[in-house]
C-alpha cells in the first residue's frame, strides 16, 4: 500500500555532474518498494515548484527502511532538492506504480539502460540475483563520468558493460550497439529504461527475437496515483484509448509499446 | 469549545455536506485514487471526475504542464462515459459514507439534459456540477460557461430534468463574473461552484511550440487563488446563492480565505496532487480554527469580509 | 555569428527600440529609480509611470501583497499629473539615449484626448501606452478596456490627437481578448500591449478583511505568466497589429516564450523588483541566444509557436 | 550607491525561538552601510516567495566587509532563509533607505526598541558610540529568550535596560514604562524601533518633552528603491500625500509621524 512519509535523508552525494544519489529513511516505504515502482517526490515547501516529481527506486533496504534515488538535475525541482542534506527530511508519497515482472530464476536478464534510465534497472538488478537469475547490465552514457550505477551493481553482484559515446569508457557507441543476435532467445528476457530512441531499438530487438522483456515509461504527472489522468499515453500509435504511465505503468510489455 | 458543540455541517443549495470540504471534479479520480491516503469518510464531498454520456478518450499527450505555482491541464474530458460511471465507479462510494456530487459535461444542451436525466433517480448522487466550460459545438465552440443566456438556458434545462440540486461550475475567462452568476440564478441554479481553470498556455522554447497538444489549458493551483476569491467576492456581494469555492486552495488557511470571501463550502483540487490528504488535513484545520477561535457553525465567517 | 551582425532593432508599430526588452509601467518608475543598478541606454524602452492630467495621490496603505509567485497592487494610479512629469521627470530620460513611451490614464474620454493632446510634440516620447484598464466614469465605472466599442472610441480620440504611434495595454480581465484587440485595430492602434494586470484580491484571515485597501488589486507575475501568453497567442493569430508582450517574464526562456507566441517586444514589470537588473540581463540573454541559434534578427521567432 | 550582491553566508545561528542572526560577506554593500538603512533580501531563487524582503541592517563590518541581519521568522520568505547555511550565498540588493540622522557628539541618545525593531538600533549604536555619544538602550520583548541583542550592544559598549512583559528579565513591563520625565530633554535625542503602539508611545513622549527623535517604520514593500510607489504611508492622518516608506524613509522625524 503507497503511503506519504517524511524520509529522513542520511546521505546524499554529487555522483557525477548534475547527478545526484540521496538515501533517506522511510522505513514504512521501503516496505512496499518493488523494482521498477517509481515515488512521488515533493521537492520544496513552498508553491513554485508545485508538483511533486516522479523518480524511480534505485535501490533500497527494507531491513535498514532506507530508500535511494539517483536524479538528474534538469530544472526547477531537481536543482532544488540538491540542497537538501543530511539530517533534512524529503516528503515523499510512494511506492507507486506498476513495476517490473520478475521472470522464473532460470531466465537470463539482460538489463539496457541509458543516461539516468539506469536507476529502476538497479534494483531490479538487486531482486533478479535475490531470485536466482542470471544478470547482465549494459549501461550507456555520454562519457566515463556519467556512468555512476557501476559500483552500486558490482556490489549487487551484477556484471555490466559499460558503454560511453565518446569512448572514454568500455564499448564506444550506443548501448544498443552491443544487442547483438541471441543463441538462445527464449532463455532471455530483457529490461530497459533509457531516452526513447534507445528503448525503441531494444524493442526493436526483443520483437526480431522474440524476446520477452518491459520497458520504463516517463510521462509528465500530476497526481502519480491514477486520478488526474495527465500522464496518458497511447501505446500504439493507432490505439484510440490511453494508458495512464503512473498507474498502467510505467512499466510495460515490451511488444505493447510502439515508439 | 468542545469537538461535539461544533457544527461543520453545510447546506450548499440543498447538497447537505458534513463538513465544508469537498474535493474537486477532476482532480480526485472516483475517490478510490486517494484511498490509501485519507479517510474518504472524512471529507465534505467528493465531487466525482467529469462525465459525459459517451465514453471519451480525451486528448493526446502533453496534457499537463507545470507553470509558477500552478499548472495547466488539456485533458479533454477523458471519461468513460455515464454508464460506466454509474455502473463501475459510483458503487464504490455508496458503499462509503460520503457526500457524492456528479459532475457533468455536454457539448450541445441536449447532452446536459440527457445526463441530467439519466442521472435522475441514481442512488448516491447529492447534487449535480454542471460543468459549462466546454465548448458548445452548436454555437461554434464559444464556452457555454462565457454567455449569459446559454447559463441561464442550459441550467434551467438540467434543472428540468432533474429533481436533484445543480450547481453550475462558473468559468472565470469572462469578463463580467456577476452577470453569469445572476445568470445562473435565473435559471434556477441551487448553489454556485467557482471557480474552473483559467485559460492559459505555455510554449516549449526547444521545440518552438506549445507545449500542450491542445495548445490551450486550464490553469488552476496557487497562481488563481487571488482571481478566484476577487470573483467569488463579487458575486457573494450580488448574488444570493450559497458557493462552493476553490482555486489554490492549499491549507487550512487558504479555505478560510475563501469562506470569508463568501464561500459556503471549499473544493481542493490540484492541492490533492500536492499532498494527497489534504482535504483531510484541512478539514482538521478548520476544526481547530472553529476551537480556538469558539466558532460553534463556520457559517458565521462566510462571507464576513465583504463589504456589501 | 558576430555580434556586429545581429540586429535586435524593434519596430512596434512605429515605435523603434534598440532592442526588443522594455520595462513596464509603474514598475520601474522614471528610470532614475534603477540608474545603479543597470545601464539604462541599454533598454528596448522605458514604459514610465502612468500619467494623468491632474497631479493623483494613489490609494491608501495597503496597495501591494504577495500571493504565489505573484502580487497584488492597488497602487491607484498615483502620480504627480503630466505637467510634473514632462517638466521634472522626462528630461532626465532625454538626456539619456534610450526610448521612452508615456503611459497616459483618464477617466474619461476627453481626458485621454487632453493627455494625448498635452504630449504632442512633446520632444523625447517616441510613443503612447494607453492605460485603458481605468474604470471610466461616465459609464459608472465600467472599464474601458473590457468593452469593444468603447476601446475602439478611446483609441480613435487619441490618435486623432497625437502623430505619436499609440499602443493600448489591453486588459485579460475579459470574455474575448481578440474581439478586443480587433476594436482596437478599428480604431487606429499602431500596436497592442498585453497583458494589464488580472483582477484579484487577498484576504486577512487574522483581521477578517480584505488585505488591500482599495479591496480589489491587479494580479501580476509569474503566476499570469500562462494567460498573458494564451492571450498574446490569440491576438497574434487573428490581428495584424505589432504586439508588446508581459505578465511574468522572469528570464530570458519566459522571454523567448512570449516571442514565439507572437510578441514582437516584451516587457518586465514585476521582475524588475526581484532582480534590479533583470531587464538588462534579458537583453544580453537575447543576444546569447541569437548567437547560440544562429537568428540574425529576432523577427524570425516572433509568432513562430502560433499555428494559424 | 546600492547595488545588489551575493552575500557569501559565514555565520548563521538560531538565537531564539523564531529569530535568527545571519552574517555574510558582501564587502561592496557593507562599505555604504549606514545605520537605519535595510537591505533587500531575496529569501530564495524560485517564484515563490517572489518579492524580495525588507531587512534592516542590525550590523555591518566596513573593514571585514560583512553585514549581519537580525530576523524573526513570521512567514514564507523568513521560514526559507532560516534554511540557508554557511557557505551558501544570499542576494541583497542596499543598503537602501533613509537612515538614521546622527547628533552631536555631545547628546545622550536613548535607543528605544521593541522585539526584532530592535535591530537597526544596534547598529546605530555602533555609530554612536563611534561619534562619542552617550547610548542608553531599552530593549523591550515578550521574555528574556527573546533579548537577543543584549550580548552585541555590550560588546559595542552601549549600556542597556532589559524590559520583559513576563517579568522573566529586567524590568517587567512595557519598555515604555521606563521613560521617565527627563530633567535635561535638550541634551537628549530618542531613537526607536518596533511595534507601532510602542513607537507611538514613544513619540508622546517625545512631544510632550520636545525631544528630538526618529523612528523606523514598516511598509509591504515591492522594489524597494522607489518605483513602485508600493509601500505608501500617509504620516499624519489628515496628509493628503503619501511618503513612500522604501525611499523617504524608513526612518522619520519623530514629529512627524502620527500613530
Ligand atoms: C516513472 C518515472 C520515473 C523517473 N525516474 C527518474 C529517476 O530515477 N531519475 C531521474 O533523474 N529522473 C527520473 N524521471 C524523470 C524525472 O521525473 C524528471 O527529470 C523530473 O521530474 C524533472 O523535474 P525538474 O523540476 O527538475 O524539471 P522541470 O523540467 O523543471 O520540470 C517541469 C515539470 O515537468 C516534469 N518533467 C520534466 N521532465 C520529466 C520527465 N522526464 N518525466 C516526467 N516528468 C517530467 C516535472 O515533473 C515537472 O512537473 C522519472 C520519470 C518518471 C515518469
Ligand atoms: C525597512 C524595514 C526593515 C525591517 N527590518 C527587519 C529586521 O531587521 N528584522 C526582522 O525580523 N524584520 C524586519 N522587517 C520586517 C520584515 O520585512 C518582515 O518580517 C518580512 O518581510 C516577512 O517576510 P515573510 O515572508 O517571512 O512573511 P510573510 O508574511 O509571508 O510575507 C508576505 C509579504 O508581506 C511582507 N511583509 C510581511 N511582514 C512585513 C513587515 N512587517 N514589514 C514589511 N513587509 C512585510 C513580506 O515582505 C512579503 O512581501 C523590516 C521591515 C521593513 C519595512
Ligand atoms: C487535471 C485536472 C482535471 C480537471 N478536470 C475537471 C473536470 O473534469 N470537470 C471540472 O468541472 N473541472 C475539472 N478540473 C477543474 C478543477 O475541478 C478545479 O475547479 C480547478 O482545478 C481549480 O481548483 P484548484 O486550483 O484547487 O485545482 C480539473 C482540474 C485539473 C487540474
Ligand atoms: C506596482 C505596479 C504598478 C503598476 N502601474 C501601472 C501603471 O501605472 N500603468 C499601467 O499601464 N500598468 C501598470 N502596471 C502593470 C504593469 O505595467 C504590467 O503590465 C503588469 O504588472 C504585468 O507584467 P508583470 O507580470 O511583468 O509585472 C503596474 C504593475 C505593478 C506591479
Ligand atoms: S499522473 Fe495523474 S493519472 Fe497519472
Ligand atoms: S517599495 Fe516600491 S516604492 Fe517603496
Amino acid at each position: 500500500m503507497p503511503l506519504q512519509e517524511n524520509g529522513l535523508v542520511i546521505n546524499h552525494q554529487q555522483v557525477a555532474q548534475d547527478m545526484y544519489i540521496m538515501e533517506f529513511m522511510a522505513p514504512a516505504v521501503a516496505r512496499e518498494c518493488q523494482p521498477g515502482q517509481f515515488l512521488h517526490v515533493r521537492p520544496g515547501n513552498t508553491n513554485d515548484p508545485l508538483l511533486r516529481r516522479p523518480l524511480s527506486i534505485y535501490d533500497a533496504d527494507q531491513e535498514k527502511g532506507s530508500i535511494s534515488l539517483l536524479y538528474r538535475v534538469v530544472g526547477a525541482g531537481t536543482s532544488l532538492m540538491t540542497g537538501i542534506r543530511e539530517n533534512d527530511y524529503i516528503d515523499i508519497v510512494g511506492p507507486l506504480g506498476r513495476g517490473f515482472t520478475l521472470p522464473a530464476p532460470s531466465k537470463t536478464a539482460l538489463l539496457v539502460g541509458g543516461g539516468v534510465g539506469i536507476a529502476p534497472l538497479v534494483y531490479l538488478g538487486r531482486a533478479l540475483i535475490q531470485r536466482g537469475c542470471q544478470v547482465t547490465a549494459m549501461m550507456g552514457a555520454a562519457n566515463e563520468n556519467q556512468l555512476v550505477a557501476g559500483d552500486r551493481l558490482l556490489e549487487i553482484g551484477v556484471p555490466f558493460l559499460p558503454v560511453t559515446m565518446d569512448g572514454s569508457r568500455g564499448y564506444p557507441g550506443m548501448v544498443t550497439d552491443l544487442l547483438v543476435p541471441p543463441v538462445y532467445p527464449e532463455e532471455i528476457v530483457i529490461y530497459t529504461c533509457g531516452p526513447e530512441p534507445m528503448m525503441a531499438k531494444v524493442a526493436e530487438y526483443a520483437q526480431r527475437y522474440d524476446i520477452w522483456g518491459e520497458v520504463s515509461l516517463e510521462e509528465h504527472m500530476a497526481c502519480g496515483v491514477g486520478a488526474c489522468l495527465g500522464c496518458a499515453r497511447r501505446l500504439k500509435a493507432n490505439d484510440e484509448a490511453y494508458v495512464k504511465v503512473c498507474k498502467d505503468g510505467p512499466v510495460f510489455n515490451i511488444m505493447d509499446v510502439e515508439f | 469549545m468542545e469537538k461535539q458543540d461544533m457544527d461543520l455541517t453545510v447546506n450548499l443549495g440543498g447538497i447537505i455536506m458534513k463538513n465544508p470540504v469537498a474535493v474537486a471534479s477532476g482532480t480526485f479520480g472516483y475517490g478510490r485514487e486517494y484511498e490509501d491516503y485519507l479517510d474518504i469518510n472524512g471529507l465534505g464531498a467528493v465531487i466525482v471526475k467529469g462525465t459525459t454520456l459517451e465514453p471519451r478518450h480525451g486528448n493526446p499527450p502533453v496534457r499537463i504542464f507545470e507553470t509558477a505555482a500552478g499548472m495547466l491541464n488539456a485533458i479533454g474530458l477523458e471519461n468513460p462515459g455515464v454508464e460506466v460511471f454509474l455502473n463501475q465507479h459510483l458503487p464504490y462510494l455508496i458503499d462509503k459514507d460520503v457526500t457524492v456530487i456528479a459532475n457533468i459535461a455536454g457539448n450541445t444542451i441536449e447532452e446536459y439534459a440527457a445526463l441530467a436525466a439519466r442521472l435522475e433517480g441514481c442512488k448516491g448522487i447529492a447534487g449535480i456540477e454542471l460543468n459549462i466550460s466546454c465548448p458548445n459545438v452548436k454555437q461554434g465552440g464559444l464556452q457555454f460557461g462565457t454567455d449569459p443566456v446559454m447559463v441561464r438556458d442550459v441550467v434551467k434545462t438540467v434543472k428540468a430534468n432533474t429533481s436533484l440540486p445543480v450547481m453550475p461550475k462558473l468559468s472565470p475567462n469572462v469578463t463580467n463574473i456577476v452577470e453569469i452568476a445572476l445568470a445562473a440564478q435565473e435559471g434556477g441554479a441551487d448553489a454556485l461552484s467557482m471557480i474552473n481553470t483559467l485559460m492559459g498556455m505555455a510554449i516549449n522554447v526547444q521545440t518552438r511550440k506549445p507545449v500542450l497538444a491542445n495548445v490551450f489549458g486550464g490553469l488552476s493551483g496557487p497562481a488563481i487563488k487571488p482571481v478566484a476569491l476577487r470573483m467569488i467576492y463579487q458575486v457573494h456581494q450580488e448574488v444570493d446563492l450559497p458557493i462552493l469555492g476553490g482555486g489554490g486552495i492549499m491549507n487550512t488557511l487558504d479555505a478560510l480565505e475563501f469562506m470569508m470571501a463568501g464561500a459556503t463550502g471549499i473544493s481542493i483540487g490540484t492541492g490533492n496532487f500536492v499532498n494527497p490528504r489534504l482535504a483531510y488535513d484541512i478539514m482538521v484545520g478548520l476544526q481547530e480554527y472553529m476551537q480556538e477561535n469558539q466558532i460553534n457553525n463556520l457559517n458565521e465567517i462566510v462571507g464576513i469580509a465583504v463589504q456589501k
